[in-house]
């Protein structure tokens, strides 16, 4: 017979669950309102999502304090891990959320908003995603990874038009295939060490001396191919420009930044310590997956005619670039990864609200899709600060000094040759060259073309609302400025980092 | 106020900029006339604030930005800087003087008061992020301006121009970031402040990576043979005010970023690498002087007669003596003033004629007897003439090279020879011989705006030709400090020798604050 | 021996089922093969002794087939093949039985088993069910939990998407359009 | 006595910038006068220096400021009047007084009247710079400055392609010279540490001797472009476009007898290292027969003194090469007057003839333009060397100085060209003023220049006559800075020999140019003369081809040189590939981006083969897994 | 004859490739979410196996877990299924590459 379980309730540390739950307890609240009183306006449910990510936010800086002070919690039967990273991670997560949230009161009417379920999904999301990150139990990154993807698919087909179904069908069907490598990779490492904690395959690995080095490449192949899809690294990228495309601009610009933040973190626990223990074939092969999606990534975007597409090519480079702080694996590039990611937010959620505010319902006859280029043509001449705003994110993008990612791109690219990869540092820079001319192409356009005859420029600001004008001045701010905060940013996170040992 | 004054200088024009977006259309032009009026006495200034008997930095304001990461906001002013600065005010001020009709005309001033903040703080920075934000923020204003305002192909060309700076400018940047990994090594703090960098010694084989990588970034922004291509295009392409200060200042952060960098940082790597820039410098000079004699637009003649010059200061840079150095920093400014004026001249041209084909021309000197003046004395004054302000940068380059290589001075030389070719066969096309043209019969001869922009260029050119004793002697001062610093940091034999010993009795570290008493 | 016996049976009777799920071009087959495969799968289950997990993969796909058989008569004419244009063959074999082959060479080389501890060991007397009670409710109780959120997820998407407010696109309307649908809306109310 | 210094050098300039006021304006006559009369000041201003150097000794030195001070260089707008600069000053001064004056008349109905007394007044200005500076840098911007003013002056007929060709080709082989010129100096202040001539050639005589040899022939080549020694002697004879006055100043009498200044000043530089003396001596051999030889056919009246001038040049070359510096220096000052005059006497003769330059249209002229006639012949006389004007006693002296030094091969050479230069010299004056009046089939009415021209050319006539017994004094000032050296021929016998027969020799030429060229006979040539199609004549008329070659071969190839380069170099192969490196990443990205078909089942297949391909490569790592310590090396030169 | 784990992970490979096999060949969204789940399943043969030869429960764990999540997968993919079938009449994925390039 099994012997009772006997768990005081002070071991368990169930603080560390506040923050899922108070998005969880959000939805449910949404659900309820609406059970109960339907056809509510989206201002409603968009300001108490608001709320509840204000109440998140907060809870996490509790949360952060308690690290600060404490290190690492573990909680409810050790599944719970709240470090740094998580710590980190959550925060970015739902920052961008509360960045993103508002963009659904637009001045048009759009399909997904009239729903509250969508609002009620989101915070589904988010929770998946904080659980995700606050984890290193691979069973518990499963579910919550698929929480999350289930919510977004459905976020995406909530759009209800052709292109958002196929893109939300895409994102599935793949999305299922990379579950299916990640079950697949996660039973290799059970299969090699008996269990499904990081900490503990890690432990039992090192202590077998990497003995089946075979095995261990097998399920690192699977989980590289699972976690290479969320984080779109080439080839396992083919996703990324069609969802985006197919989704509402606020949207992809989301799903630029936080399925990766969370995917990075878990991509951050899995391969760190293998990398660490002299796995070289990761290395090689992280090595070449950070050059190829990059290199690749930044081609594509070059041949685009659809600033959006442009845009989700982009984000595919960034995230290569990104991608090489896990393979460098210092406490530098580490926290280079938070530091970028984070400014990295501001600016690609700013953009695409850009895209979001000029977002036509019926499209011109001579407009092949949403948001091409010759939309943009002349936008300085007939609307003068959005075409600024517009450029600045796309300098920023660049990487052109002072703005936003200029500051996490140095650190990065300090940390690669930190941690003794030169070529690579080389590599981003010269990759950050070819970047260059497509965000210049978009300012070209704007700036020094002339504007096509039909377009008075209202176009530009036809779905803006004031909440919308808030969240890009926000990020216009933030883009700007950023200089001022990027040290005590740069302090925070690195302490983070340090303190959780990567 | 003094105190701040350089953060004065680089930020009032950007601050006034932004005012400027509220300023209403028709009175845009003397607001900007009246900023940087303003700014230029700011300069004038400071020039009279500074003690020419200190070869170090003077007014130097520390912020910290970055402080974990070693970033700090540091300018500062020396006698390399402190004309180029001036020469950079004074070219924002007769340049949007002396505009032209345009259309967008409220842009265009206040993105050239941006772009001045952007070359006033490459010249004062002294940390390298600073400097390479400045570096990089200077492409935006000039992005827009040739591609807004430019000719047919003005996007491909400011499309080139961005791209091929910026492509070099990041291979700096990975230098940079290098270097301040070495401090960090070194010290086991982060800096990227140039005064603590100059301070590093560095082993030869770094030296020599570390130069290559900053000068893929300082070579294409020169432009050096074979990097030099973006800039015919985008002279050819720019409109007028775009070209002046192109050629009269943006240029020159190039060549300035090779003193105050390669130079002081990597004296070993300088040695090593002197002969094979010496060589690039000498194909530019030769070989772009003859590719400016087969233009057949006046513009281009004058866009690669900047590289050819630009060749000539490179030389002069890489004589590795105070001679030189001098002269090269001295010819920056003499170029500046030079080319400025021509390419003002031939905006004054194409305002009227809307073309810059020469065979579009010829007779002018009949048509326009002024402006076949004030053209005449520039390019005696391009072609180094003496007693023209030319003539003493090229003279003392050459001088100084001489010291290193005979025989490349030799043929670095035929510059003059060159340089003659190309600028007396234009003058010649252009001015020269009956009025072939009916629309050239009844051209109107330089008007008081133009007059503005060039008679004061028309001035110096010939002023500090006769007298350049003002500019000689606060640079020669602070060349004094780089060159001695470079002898006493450089490890090698060869550059022992290479580099001369200026001041045998006095150490490094002491000597600034030595000499501000 | 018998063990033995059962693995080559139940392996050959699920690859092959799952063979035929993939292959056929009649979906009917290909549904009902899938089914039988789960089935067969929830035998190893039984035989590894994992009863629970047996009991729910029976319920679970048996749930989740039906469903799909409802969509399957729902969509296709079941009478007729379904029709898939192929591209390259060479490439979808080739791949996988590369992949399989490459996988295969390396997981039947024997795993070391040192160091490797139960952290959740089996306890000898307790029937299985009890067992994955004890592990699911204490260990994995957050994941059990946010499995449920997972579910109710599912449920709300599957509902949302189904729903017959979808077949309308907002996104899609007009502004006049979405004025003219309003004030119909009011009509009817009225 | 600084102020003399200063009002010798500066008042040119304030009459070239009083001048230059009216540039733009209609002709006025006071922009001709003021220059004119502030040359006189500096005229007077020199002969006070003259006067003063002469009685005292004195060499006046001043150092007006600082020009260019850096480094160890120091350079200084520094002046001396010593013995030789003197001379020259009054050369200088006085030529260019008398051509102004001149030029009043003769430019009287030209347009560009004010501008060309602004150029001329700052070419005097250059000139005095470049005789008057302490230092090396100095005489450079007075080098260069006077070329300046020659280009502009050559070409001061702009709207004349040739004028403006002329003077393009002017400045750019002076610039050819001016580069060597440059190196010399750099060869000097770094081997000296100074460009003052004291201090440098106070340095010199402890210097390697392969280092001077250096210097001496960068300085040398400098004054061959200036002095148009072959190679570089083309542009003078096209310089001839420009109006005659500045012929006569500056293309006889003042700039290019700069290089032979040159050589006089650095005489303690060419003393070191007589081997360059005896290359310059021979050269200017070879080019006094060389350009004489020109000057026998040419049928441009112009050009063939161009022509005088330049063999003349090689006259002094050849004095200053054998060391003889301050013969040299004479030659020069005896030169600078007849030739100005011969010039200006060929002026009055082109007004006359309404710009006809050719000799053989003219003929006859001494009816009409009896001063002139005077003028030109007299100058012709003295250019002869005959006894007792001027030329006979510089140019009989360099003969001798040839002879003394033994040197016979260059004696014979100039010995046969003084006849060449009486032949040419006399046929110009037999077709202009005897024989036929040919002009009259050209319907053209001679007249007489100004009176007022005629007596500004008055002072030359007399120089011209009498400079030559000066030659003592002058030997004794000029000494106490140049080597003294005294020519004489001990044996009497063979002095009296050679003289006579040198005059007669000379007389010969003149007569047989006499006759042959007052004969009634002499039409306009038409080129069907048997003369006129024999080689000689034609490699003579065409300049021995060297135009030709340097048309052809230089600067054709240069054309088409930098065509090359631009359109093939620049554009296809430099620029090409920065275009290049873009396109092919921009047609990778168009090429591949094919692999987004936007359909679902590629973007699985893509997935699996990623996955495949990963696994591939773990099997590979797993079978190597054994040799990872060899693969870690060989990664670790890839900086991984 | 012992039956032994590398039995089971073989067993468990192979099924996985065969879902990958139906993965890439299925152009019928329909009979593509089989495939899914195919890999899903061949995945949890493995678990209950190493879960009995360790004797630790983890692996029966996961395989519930896995289930939960197919059969949520499920849900969801039908949703979707059914909306494109509405406005579209078929469920074939050639027909549905609107976005390219």
């Amino acid at each position: 017979m099994l012997a009772p379980v006997n768990v005081s309730i002070e071991s368990l540390n169930l603080m560390t669950l506040v923050p899922m739950l108070i998005p969880i307890i959000g939805a449910l609240l949404i659900i309820i309102i609406d059970l109960f009183k339907s056809e509510q306006d989206k201002s409603l449910y968009v300001m108490l999502s608001l709320l509840i990510l204000g109440v998140d936010f907060v809870a996490l800086v509790d949360s952060a304090g308690v690290f600060a002070n404490n290190g690492t919690i573990m909680g409810v039967f050790d599944v719970m891990l709240i470090d740094g990273l998580a710590i980190l991670s959550q925060f970015i997560i739902v920052g961008a959320s509360m960045l993103f949230i508002p963009l659904a009161l637009t001045h048009k009417r759009f399909h997904e908003f009239s729903y509250p379920e969508f609002f009620a999904l989101f915070l589904f999301m988010i929770a998946g995603f904080q659980f995700m990150v606050s984890t290193d139990n691979l069973i518990l990154v499963f579910v919550g990874l698929e929480t999350a993807s289930l919510a977004l698919y459905t976020l995406i087909a909530m759009h209800n038009r052709d292109k958002s179904f196929e893109a939300a069908i895409k994102y599935f069907t793949m999305g299922a295939l990379a579950a299916g490598f990640f079950s697949f990779g996660s039973m290799v490492f059970y299969a090699l060490t008996g269990s499904v904690e990081i900490n503990k395959i890690a432990a039992v690995l090192a202590a077998n001396n990497y003995e089946d080095i075979g095995f261990v490449l097998i399920a690192v192949v699977f989980l590289l191919a699972s976690f290479g899809f969320k984080l779109s690294m080439v080839p396992f990228h083919t996703w990324t420009p069609d969802v985006y495309e197919g989704s509402a601009a606020p949207l992809a610009g989301y799903m630029s930044i936080v399925p990766k933040i969370a995917a990075f973190i878990v991509a951050m626990r899995l391969f760190e310590f293998l990398i660490h223990s002299g796995v070289v074939w990761l290395e090689v092969i992280l090595y070449i997956g950070v050059v190829m999606t990059m290199t690749m990534a930044n081609v594509w975007a070059l041949v685009q005619t659809d600033v959006k597409r442009m845009l989700a090519y982009s984000s595919i480079s960034h995230a290569g670039f990104v991608m090489a702080a896990i393979l460098i694996g210092t406490t530098q590039s580490n926290s280079a990864l938070f530091l970028y990611w984070i400014l990295f937010s501001f600016t690609n959620l700013g953009s695409f609200s850009m895209l979001w505010i000029s977002r036509q319902k019926n499209l011109p006859a001579h407009q092949q899709s949403d948001h091409s280029y010759d939309k943009f043509s002349g936008m300085v001449k007939t609307a003068p600060v959005a075409a600024t705003i517009m450029g600045l994110f796309m300098l920023s993008l660049a990487g052109i000094p002072p703005f936003a990612l200029f500051w996490g791109k140095i650190y990065m690219i300090s940390s690669a040759i930190t941690g003794g990869y030169t070529v690579l540092a080389l590599i981003m820079a010269l990759n950050s060259a070819i970047a260059g001319y497509y965000y210049l192409k978009l300012i070209v356009y704007m700036f020094m073309k002339d504007p096509l005859t039909e377009n008075n420029g209202h176009v530009y600001s036809s779905n803006a609302t004031l909440p919308l004008r808030t969240i890009i001045g926000i990020a216009a701010i933030g883009t700007i400025f950023a200089f001022i905060v990027v040290n005590q940013l740069l302090e925070f996170v690195t302490l983070f980092v340090y303190n959780s040992g990567y | 106020m003094l105190d701040h004054i350089l953060s004065i200088l680089v930020f009032f024009p950007a601050l006034a900029g932004i005012l400027g977006f509220v300023v209403n259309k028709n009175s845009i032009r003397s607001y900007g006339v009246a900023v940087a009026t303003i700014e230029f006495g700011l300069a004038i200034w400071l020039w009279f604030a500074f003690d020419s008997n200190v070869s170090g930095m003077q007014f130097m304001e520390q912020i910290a930005l970055v402080p974990a990461f070693g970033i700090n906001y540091i300018v500062g002013v020396d006698g390399v800087s402190l004309f180029i600065v001036i020469l950079a005010a004074f070219f924002t001020m007769i340049g949007i003087a002396s505009l032209g009709e345009m259309k967008d005309i409220k842009n265009l001033i206040i993105t050239l008061l941006f772009l001045q903040m952007t070359m006033v703080g490459v010249f004062v920075a002294l940390d390298a992020i600073v400097f390479y934000l400045f570096w990089e923020l200077s492409l935006v204003p000039m992005l827009y301006i040739i591609g807004a305002w430019g000719g047919p192909l003005r996007i491909y060309a400011s499309v080139k121009f961005f791209l091929y700076t910026f492509a070099g400018s990041l291979v700096m940047l990975v230098g940079m970031l290098f270097m301040a990994y070495f401090y960090y090594q070194a010290t086991g703090e982060w800096s990227f402040a140039l005064l603590d960098w100059y301070r590093l010694i560095l082993p030869e084989s770094f030296q020599n990576w570390l130069f290559v990588a900053f000068f893929f970034g300082f070579a294409i922004k020169v432009p050096m043979f074979p990097f030099h291509t973006w800039l015919p295009y985008a002279h050819g392409q720019a409109p007028t005010i775009g070209s002046v200060i192109l050629a009269a200042i943006l240029l020159k952060m190039g060549t300035y970023a090779f003193i105050r960098f390669s130079l002081p940082l990597f004296p070993d790597a300088s040695v090593y690498f002197m002969y094979p820039i010496a060589v690039l410098a000498i194909i530019m000079i030769i070989y772009t002087a003859m590719v400016a004699y087969a233009q057949k637009d006046i513009k281009q003649v004058v866009a690669y007669s900047s590289v050819s010059h630009m060749g000539v200061i490179i030389l002069g840079t890489f004589a590795l003596n105070v001679e030189g150095i001098t002269g090269s920093i001295f010819l920056m400014i003499a170029h500046g003033v030079v080319s400025g004026a021509l390419f003002f001249l031939v905006g004054v041209i194409y305002d009227r004629r809307h073309t810059k084909i020469m065979s579009e021309f010829g007779g002018l000197a009949s048509v326009m007897p002024r402006y076949a003046t004030i053209f005449g004395i520039m390019l005696m004054a391009s072609v180094g003439l003496p007693l023209t302000i030319n003539f003493i940068g090229e003279f003392l380059s050459l001088l100084g090279f001489y010291k290193q290589s005979h025989i490349l001075t030799l043929l670095a030389g035929t510059a003059i020879i060159v340089g003659a070719i190309y600028m007396l066969s234009a003058y010649k096309k252009m001015f020269f011989g009956e009025v072939t043209h009916e629309e050239n019969r009844n051209l109107p001869d330089v008007n008081k705006k133009e007059l503005l922009a060039l008679i004061p260029l028309t001035i110096i050119t010939i002023w500090l030709g006769v007298y350049p004793k003002v500019l000689l002697e606060p640079i020669n001062k602070s060349v004094e400090g780089i060159v001695t610093l470079m002898h006493e940091k450089s490890i090698t034999q060869e550059a022992k020798l290479r580099i001369p010993n200026v001041n045998k009795d006095m150490g490094l570290i002491t000597k600034p604050e030595r000499e501000a008493h | 021996m018998f063990e033995a016996i059962a693995f080559y049976l139940f392996a050959f009777l699920t690859i092959a089922m799952f063979y035929i799920t993939v292959t056929t071009s009649q979906a009917l087959y290909a549904l009902s093969a899938l089914a039988a495969g789960m089935i067969f799968i929830s035998a190893f289950f039984f035989i590894l002794g994992a009863d629970f997990l047996g009991a729910v993969q029976i319920i679970v796909y048996s749930g989740a087939v039906m469903a799909l058989y409802a969509f399957g008569m729902m969509f296709f004419d079941t009478t007729r093949d379904v029709k898939e244009k192929q591209g390259n063959k060479a490439i979808i074999i080739g791949l996988s039985s590369l992949a399989a082959l490459l996988v295969v060479v390396i997981v039947s080389a024997p795993i070391v088993g040192n160091n490797v501890e139960a952290f959740y060991p089996m306890v000898e007397g307790a029937g299985n069910t009890q067992e994955v009670g004890m592990v699911l409710f204490t260990k994995y109780l957050v994941p059990f939990e946010v499995a449920a959120v997972m579910l109710l997820v599912a449920m709300i998407a599957g509902i949302v998407l189904a729903g017959k407010k979808m077949d309308l696109s907002l996104t899609l309307m007009s502004d006049s359009e979405l004025m003219n649908m309003k004030e119909e809306d009011k009509k009817v109310n009225v | 006595m600084e102020l003399f210094l200063y009002t010798a050098l500066f008042s040119p300039l304030v009459g070239s910038l009083f001048a230059a006021l009216f540039g733009a304006s209609p002709k006025i006559k006071i922009a001709g006068i003021v220059p004119s009369a502030l040359l006189g000041v500096s005229l007077f201003s020199s002969t006070m220096l003259l006067i003063l150097v002469f009685t005292t000794d004195i060499t006046l030195h001043v150092e007006m400021m600082t020009w260019i001070a850096t480094g160890d260089l120091y350079i200084p707008f520094g002046f001396v009047v010593d013995q030789v600069s003197v001379v020259m000053m009054m050369v200088v001064t006085l030529v260019s007084t008398v051509v102004h004056v001149y030029a009043i008349g003769y430019m009287e109905n030209d347009k560009g009247f004010n501008r060309f007394f602004s150029w001329l007044s700052a070419f005097v200005f250059s000139m005095m710079v470049l005789v008057m500076s302490d230092n090396f840098a100095g005489l450079f911007i007075g080098w260069e400055g006077v070329g300046l003013c020659s280009w502009g002056l050559i070409g001061f007929w702009y709207k004349k392609e040739s004028a403006t060709w002329a003077a393009n080709e002017a400045f750019i082989m002076n610039r050819i010279a001016d580069l060597a010129m440059l190196i010399g100096i750099f060869l000097v202040y770094w081997n000296t540490g100074t460009l003052q001539y004291y201090a440098a050639f106070t340095a010199m005589p402890s210097l390697d001797s392969a280092i001077l040899v250096w210097m001496g022939i960068f300085l040398f080549i400098g004054a061959m472009g200036k002095s148009a020694q072959f190679p570089l002697h083309t542009w003078l004879a096209d310089a001839m476009e420009g109006p005659t006055p500045v012929s006569a100043l500056i293309h006889a009498a003042t700039m290019v007898t700069a290089g032979v200044y040159l050589v006089v000043r650095a005489s303690p530089l060419y003393d070191l290292i007589p081997s360059v003396g005896l290359f310059i001596a021979s050269l200017g051999a070879f080019v006094a027969l060389f350009a004489a030889s020109m000057a026998l056919v040419n049928r441009d009246m112009k050009r063939v003194i161009a022509y005088s001038t330049l063999s003349q040049l090689g006259y002094m070359f050849a004095a200053a090469g054998l060391g003889a510096y301050w013969v040299a220096l004479f030659h020069l000052m005896a030169h600078a007057f007849f030739k100005a005059l011969l010039f200006l006497g060929a002026g009055n003769v082109m007004h006359a003839m309404h710009d006809e330059l050719d000799p053989f249209k003219m003929g006859g002229l001494n009816k009409v333009m009896k001063g002139t006639f005077v003028m030109m012949t007299v100058a012709s006389v003295a250019l002869a060397g005959i006894f007792p004007l001027a030329g006979f006693f510089s140019k009989d002296l360099i003969l001798e100085v040839a002879f003394v030094e033994n040197h016979y091969i260059i004696y014979s050479v100039l010995l046969f060209t003084a006849g060449l230069t009486a032949f040419y010299s006399f046929r110009l004056v037999a077709l202009i003023f005897h024989g036929e009046e040919r002009y009259k089939l050209f319907g053209i009415h001679p007249h007489e220049a100004h009176k007022f021209m005629l007596v500004a050319m008055s002072p030359l006539l007399l120089l011209a006559v009498i400079a030559g017994s000066f030659k003592m004094t002058y030997f004794e000032m000029v000494t106490k800075v140049l080597p003294e050296l005294e020519y004489h021929i001990h044996h009497p016998i063979t002095f009296w020999i050679m003289t006579i027969g040198t005059q007669l020799f000379v007389a010969g030429a003149i007569l047989y140019a006499y006759k042959k060229y007052t004969s009634r006979e002499i039409k306009v040539p038409d080129g069907t003369s048997k003369m006129e199609n024999s080689f000689g004549y034609k490699l003579l008329i065409n300049q021995y081809y060297i135009p030709y070659f340097y048309e052809e071969y230089l600067v054709k190839a240069y054309r088409e040189l930098s065509d090359v380069l631009w359109t093939k170099v620049d554009q296809k192969v430099v620029d090409g590939t920065v275009d290049g490196i873009a396109n092919i990443l921009y047609n990778t990205g168009d090429t591949t981006r094919v692999m987004q078909s936007g359909n679902l089942s590629t973007m699985l297949k893509w997935m699996v083969a990623g996955t495949v391909a990963l696994l591939s490569l773990a099997v590979v790592f797993g079978l190597a897994a054994r040799y990872s310590g060899e693969i870690k090396i060989f990664l670790s030169g890839l900086g991984v | 004859m012992e039956i032994g784990l590398n039995h089971y992970l073989v067993l468990s490979t192979i099924l996985f490739a065969i879902g990958l096999v139906g993965v890439m060949r299925r152009k019928n969204l329909l009979m593509l979410f089989f495939a899914t789940e195919i890999l899903l399943n061949a995945v949890n043969i493995s678990f209950a196996a190493i879960s009995h030869y360790y004797g630790d429960l983890t692996g029966q764990m996961f395989a519930f877990f896995v289930i939960a999540i197919a059969a949520s997968e499920v849900a969801v993919g039908l949703g979707l299924l059914i909306v494109w079938h509405k406005k579209h009449n078929n469920i074939d994925l050639d027909n549905m590459s609107s976005m390219r390039g």
